[in-house]
């Protein structure tokens, strides 16, 4: 048989099929969309009713049913085709009227998913077939090269965080974003001491972030101490919180843990929200005390009593923006400081022994390592960082209340810190960067924002399980360098 | 009845797999051996789809299979007791048995588990013991058991001796004899204690790293000196 | 007494529902050993189904309770189903034999793309309905006037939760389905080997999942009548609670979580303070691991050497 | 054995002494009041049936279980005895007894040279003073540092595994898993080394060189070995002495010999006569032995 009848034999069989399982598809959608963009509820005198949108409902099933109809085909291989149709199709979309401008994105960006499918198949075809493994192991090789590129390039990019405040481009709303940033990225680090490298789900990291912040918000408001007396506290009664917790709750398995910790990061906010006389409640806590030049300088333009002020200092006009520039490097430095830590601490025994728990408690039990001691050092060391956090982003605001220790951001830090790629500090700078940066960047479109927030989320676990960048070096080698490098990795891949 | 035919299986980057082929004829015991990590469990699971062949095509009674998801494949009348025995462990016996005639014609159920319990009446005995707390040869004869629950015209077995006591591995093989010589039931057996497993076998195949070496029957491969030196010296 | 008696009928009432949810987590978690975070959402999208459904009904001149009742849990559990379904396709299947974390960080992302996907389609605002059933029994009536009253709707909620999780009991210890379902919890690879379509199987967890999710959604808004789309989440960790308190991955345990936590949240709200609620039912999950790591009636985990 | 040899083994100091230990699980009595001893410098080989309760004496030994009864005493390096019943199971590596497992257990995304740092985690969480030190990169924890390193080349030395030092533990062939367990065991510096079933699923050349690195350990390092095996060309040729275990209850002890010849273990274990031999031919040639023991 040549290869055009087998052709002509397939696609004989291969349309129905296709119309088939895109017929199911729309009707999949049909359920989908009619109760909830085909019945729109809204309120009215006589209570609430419904307003129907049967066009958009139509116009969906339809897209959806094109859609799958593209997938199959470019499954079945026809992606050659499929492509060309779907580049058309979205010049169409372009220019086709819509009822509604999301509609119209859907469409769009429904086009250039089937594109891209298709574009991937076409270039998997050519280079022979392609399973989930062996793209796992490109991803590998990528992120190997990524952390290699690093050794050098981290530098330089700690060099442009540095140089950043003086930019030509940094304005108040770049620095802002830097700081927010940089916050996350630390946030991350700290998680990832406890989630990356000892491998424990915690779910209620935001806990400790919270701890921190109210620890010198409160010593603030009660004892009026500073900043720079408060820091290295909130960081102690963190890793206190964590050690408090971790006690009782290190011994339990998996996913267990994770739920408590969930719960530990609820009961704090539930606590903060409703100890009214003591935290403020909902209301929070305002006119928390700004950081000060190490407690020789303040940023204002009349420092109080006793104080002298920053610029007159340094000989500078006053500007509001030093608070901020001086905000910016203290976030700069506390997050170097996790990242340094974390290095370091990953050659010692201790940081040996968190991933080998992670990979098996037995055989660390086997092995002397007592696992509750070694969790509990990973748990309160990873709290103590949210801490420091906490107290950074408390100075930061002036103002904190208990929306902002949502089970949300837990989420949000989590997700920074497996989209990076477990243990990887490269993975949770990228990471970050999508998470925050993206939509931080779109903010105008601010109400499809988390939606696309959450679609991100899935598609980014759905393409690369691992995360971004997952890749481990070990943290020590009997043939080091670069050569016995690249031959160990070519010997492990052909083994 | 199985035709196995230049068959390639990757683990991710690696092939495990390099261009087998095997044929078992009805009413055959085949016996494949070879060393550990040579591909024998591989070669097991990818005729049952799980992984599938990247290249190369198996039939089953004259029909491809190469293609089909597992559950197609085994309802076309394979049934494998895998490597690890791999019962359920929550489950009790009867209930594992049970989960064996899922793609038993119906009305056959109460035949079939009679039949099982007749060769094997320690399982009659723990009918309703859970899974998990059988002793390893009980285990072995359930997942045998278990495979022939759904009256399969192929069995495969792979290593149904590994990790038994001697005296348990004899009942075994007896009883795959058995299975062969009263039903004229197909087995595909997979071994590394290879001279049990020549002795009972009509044919035999020897897989080194990802290919067939060797061939011939049972008595033949018990005979040749290579196969004596790698799979026979120094253990039985 | 009296008022413990009635707290004992509300909490009842709430631990139905929690049970009925904890079910859709401790199916799912059995059998692909995964949270599934967004299954709190699937809960939401029931009640806002029973919503829609409870206007359209009443527009279509249908406003004989039970057949209304009736027709609303039908449309809802059959539209939820459908979402449980596609979000079990789409953000779950792919990522079978993923690192452990990749499906929890992809159904954290699916709680919050159905979040803002109702909010947006449907808008923020609370959503009233006017009660469906109302009237009920007076228990006992003391003297001062304090009546203990179980409501006919009470009933509905009791019974219907146990009705389905009777038939739920059965399905799975006795029919060949839930025999595919616990094989695949414990092997999947020898499950399909032996003839099973796994991720039929496991479709159809996610289905009978958010089925059940629909029920207490519709319940909830009769209930309440009034939900918004941020229901799903406080519910949902409840729910999870209930099913890691009774033992995560057993169906008993799931109702059982689910009655103590409603029974907690109802006493301690009752007789300390409404606001620690959580507080308490968090604090009794904490305990309860403390001294049973599995949960009530988990499985005993045993370090197999 | 010689007779000689027999006088030289029984002078050998008693490591471990079991007495009177039992296990119960439930209702089900696993172990069942089994005693014996092991000795530096000895190979001590627990053989029997499937679910005769080796793995579960091993598992009381190492403090995996609790036992139910009886007493685990085993004599550390300076003379003192330690009860093993009464303590975590992490201090027992540190008094000095190491075990593998019958499911190979590595840390398989660490490197094979991490697998063995991890083993010496308690001297060198001594030597970097609990991180400060390391932290600080102090001189005299970078010695201790390169000191494990150096005692983990001997071993990777001695089991055929410095080239792959580097690889990622997972990625090595079953048989280099096998002998890395045993090296990881052998970097705890252990005075009785357990191992579970470490032929399982070797060939019969890969059985030949585990049985050597076993006779080399045992009289190499002078410490006592306890093995659980299936494999009886192993057990039989390296074993100084084997206990025999059927249903929780120890059935006979003694050398290899007396323990090959004894009737109730032949009854429980090796089994009867082959109901169906070889054709004579065949087995002339093959050299086997037909009574059914195993080579």
């Amino acid at each position: 048989m040549t290869a055009a009848t087998l052709n002509a034999g397939a696609s004989r069989s291969v349309l129905p099929a296709a119309l088939k399982e895109a017929a199911i598809a729309a009707v999949v959608a049909l359920a989908l969309t009619l109760p909830f963009v085909g019945l729109r509820t809204v309120d009215s005198p006589q209570g609430l009713t419904v307003v129907t949108r049967f066009g958009e409902v139509a116009i969906a099933v339809a897209l959806v049913f094109i859609g799958r109809l593209g997938l199959v085909l470019v499954r079945e291989g026809y992606a050659a085709a499929v492509l060309g149709a779907s580049i058309a199709a979205a010049v169409v979309f372009w220019l086709a009227p819509f009822p509604t401008p999301p509609l119209r994105v859907i469409a769009l960006g429904g086009a250039g998913v089937i594109a891209i499918r298709a574009a991937l198949k076409l270039r998997d075809m050519r280079g022979g077939a392609a399973g989930q493994q062996a793209r796992d192991n490109r991803a590998d090789r990528f992120a190997a090269k990524v952390q290699e590129l690093t050794r050098w390039l981290g530098p330089l990019v700690v060099l442009f965080a540095v140089a950043l405040p003086f930019m030509p481009f940094a304005g108040r709303s770049v620095i802002d974003i830097g700081i927010l940033l940089l916050t996350y990225i630390m946030l991350g680090w700290g998680l990832n001491i406890i989630v990356g490298y000892a491998g424990l789900l915690d779910l209620g990291y935001v806990a400790f972030y919270a701890v921190g912040a109210y620890s010198y918000a409160l010593l603030a408001q009660y004892f009026g101490w500073s900043f720079w007396a408060c820091l290295p506290l909130a960081g102690v009664l963190a890793a206190m919180a964590g050690l408090m917790l971790g006690f009782p709750v290190l011994r339990l398995r998996g996913d267990y843990f994770a739920i408590v910790t969930l719960g530990f990061g609820e009961i704090i906010r539930i606590v903060l929200l409703n100890w009214y006389d003591f935290t403020g409640g909902p209301n929070g806590i305002s006119g928390i005390p700004r950081p000060d030049f190490f407690g020789i300088a303040d940023f204002t333009r009349n420092p109080a009593e006793g104080k002298v002020a920053f610029h007159e200092m340094f000989g500078l006009e006053f500007d509001p923006l030093q608070r901020i520039i001086f905000l910016y490097y203290l976030i700069l430095v506390l997050a170097l400081a996790v990242n340094f830590f974390t290095l370091r601490i990953r050659k010692l025994p201790i940081g040996r022994a968190w991933e080998a728990l992670r990979e098996d408690e037995i055989a660390c039990t086997a092995l002397g390592i007592d696992r509750t001691r070694i969790k509990l050092a990973a748990f309160s060391i990873s709290a103590m960082w949210g801490g420091f956090a906490g107290a950074f982003f408390a100075t930061r605001q002036g103002f904190i209340s208990p929306e902002s220790f949502t089970f949300l951001e837990s989420a949000i830090i989590l997700a920074i810190v497996v989209l990076g790629g477990m243990g990887s500090q490269v993975g949770v700078v990228v990471a970050t960067l999508i998470v925050i940066g993206l939509p931080e960047a779109f903010r105008e479109l601010s109400e499809y924002r988390m939606l696309a927030f959450g679609m991100g989320m899935v598609l980014i676990m759905v393409w690369r399980p691992s995360g971004l960048l997952a890749h481990r070096e070990p943290t020590v080698l009997l043939h080091g360098g670069r050569d016995a490098r690249r031959k160990r990795a070519a010997a492990e891949a052909r083994a | 009845m199985l035709s196995i035919q230049g068959v390639r299986t990757f683990y991710g980057s690696i092939e495990a797999l390099k261009g087998v082929d095997l044929e078992v004829a009805e009413g055959e015991i085949v016996t494949l051996i070879g060393a550990n990590g040579a591909g024998k469990s591989t070669l097991l699971m990818t005729v049952c789809g799980s992984p599938q062949a990247r290249s190369g095509r198996i039939l089953f009674e004259g029909r491809e299979i190469t293609r089909l998801p597992t559950f197609e494949i085994v309802r076309r009348g394979i049934a494998q007791s895998p490597e690890g025995r791999r019962i359920f462990p929550r489950m009790t016996v009867l209930e594992n048995l049970q989960m064996g005639s899922v793609t038993a014609e119906p009305g056959s159920y109460a035949r079939e588990l009679e039949r099982v319990f007749e060769l094997f009446p320690r399982l009659k005995e723990r009918m309703h013991q859970r899974g998990g707390t059988l002793s390893g040869g009980e285990q072995q004869m359930l997942a045998i058991g278990r495979a022939l629950m759904s009256q399969p015209r192929l069995l495969l077995l792979d290593e149904p001796s590994l990790g038994l006591a001697p005296l348990v591995v004899r009942q075994i093989f007896s009883v795959i004899r058995d299975i062969n010589r009263e039903r004229g039931m197909t087995v595909f057996l997979v071994e590394q204690n290879a001279f049990h497993a020549l002795k009972l076998a009509h044919r035999g195949y020897v897989l080194v790293n990802g290919r067939v070496t060797l061939g011939g029957t049972g008595a033949e491969l018990l005979a040749n000196a290579e196969v004596r030196t790698a799979y026979l010296e120094g253990g039985h | 007494m009296e008022y413990f008696l009635q707290q004992l009928i509300n909490g009842l009432t709430l631990g139905a529902i929690y049970g009925l949810i904890a079910i859709g987590y401790t199916m799912v978690y059995g059998i692909i050993g995964m949270i599934n975070f967004a299954h709190g959402e699937i809960y939401m999208i029931g009640a806002f189904v029973a919503v829609i459904a409870f206007i359209v009904l009443g527009l279509a001149g249908i406003t004989w309770a039970p057949a209304a009742i009736a027709l609303v849990l039908l449309l809802s559990m059959a539209f939820t189903a459908v979402y449980g379904w596609t979000v079990e396709r789409f953000a779950y299947r792919p990522l079978r034999g993923a690192p452990r974390l990749a499906p929890l960080i992809s159904a954290i992302g699916m709680s919050i793309l159905l979040q803002n996907y109702v909010q947006l389609l449907q808008g923020a605002r609370v959503k009233p309905i006017p009660p469906v059933v109302q009237g009920g029994f007076t228990i006992i009536e003391r003297a001062d006037g304090f009546a203990v009253n179980i409501s006919y709707l009470q009933i509905l909620i009791i019974l219907t939760t146990v009705a389905l999780m009777a038939g739920f009991t059965a399905l799975i210890n006795g029919t060949p389905l839930g025999r595919a379902q616990r094989a695949c919890e414990q092997d999947k690879k020898m499950a399909g080997l032996l003839g099973v379509d796994v991720d039929r199987t496991i479709s159809l967890t996610f289905v009978m999942g958010a089925a059940l999710a629909a029920v207490a959604g519709v319940m909830v808004t009769m209930y309440y009548g009034v939900i918004d789309f941020f229901i799903g989440f406080l519910a949902g960790v409840k729910a999870f609670t209930a099913a890691v308190l009774g033992g995560i991955g057993s169906l008993p345990g799931a109702m059982l979580g689910g009655l103590a936590i409603g029974l907690i949240e109802a006493f301690w709200s009752g007789y300390f303070s409404i606001e620690y609620k959580d507080v308490a039912a968090f604090s009794i999950l904490v305990l309860v691991l403390i001294f049973r790591p599995t949960g009530l009636l988990g499985r005993p985990e045993i370090e197999k050497v | 054995m010689t007779a000689l040899d027999t006088a030289a083994a029984t002078a050998a100091p008693v490591l471990l002494k079991v007495e009177h230990l039992c296990m119960r699980f439930g209702g089900l009595l696993a172990v069942n009041d089994v005693s014996f001893t092991a000795k530096a410098g000895q190979i001590t080989a627990v053989i029997g049936p499937n679910g005769a309760g080796k793995t579960t004496v091993f598992n009381c030994i190492t403090g995996f279980y609790r036992p139910s009864a009886g007493r685990l005493s085993f004599r550390g390096d300076d003379g003192t005895v330690h009860l093993l019943e009464r303590l975590p199971g992490y201090r027992i590596a540190g008094i000095g007894v190491a075990r593998t497992f019958q499911n190979i257990r590595l840390f398989p995304r660490m490197s094979v040279l991490e697998n063995l740092m991890v083993a010496q985690h308690r001297p060198l969480m001594r030597a970097s003073a609990f991180s400060v030190a390391g932290l600080l990169g102090l001189p005299s924890y970078r010695k201790a540092e390169r000191e494990g390193v150096e005692l983990a080349r001997h071993w990777l030395e001695r089991t055929g595994l410095v080239d792959v030092a580097d690889w990622e533990a997972g990625n090595l062939p079953y048989g280099a898993q096998r002998r890395l367990e045993i090296a990881r065991a052998m970097c705890t510096r252990p005075q009785l080394l357990c191992l579970d079933e470490p032929a399982a699923g070797l060939n019969p050349r890969e059985s030949a060189e585990l049985a050597d690195l076993l006779r080399s350990i045992r009289d190499g390092e002078g410490i006592g070995v306890l093995l659980i095996e299936h494999d009886m060309s192993v057990v039989m040729t390296i074993s100084d002495h084997v206990v025999v275990l059927d249903y929780g209850r120890k059935i006979a002890e003694g050398s290899p010999e007396a323990v090959r010849s004894d009737a109730a273990v032949i009854k429980a274990y090796l089994g009867e006569d082959e109901d169906d031999p070889l054709p004579p031919e065949v087995a002339a040639d093959l050299g086997v032995r037909v009574d059914g023991e195993g080579a």
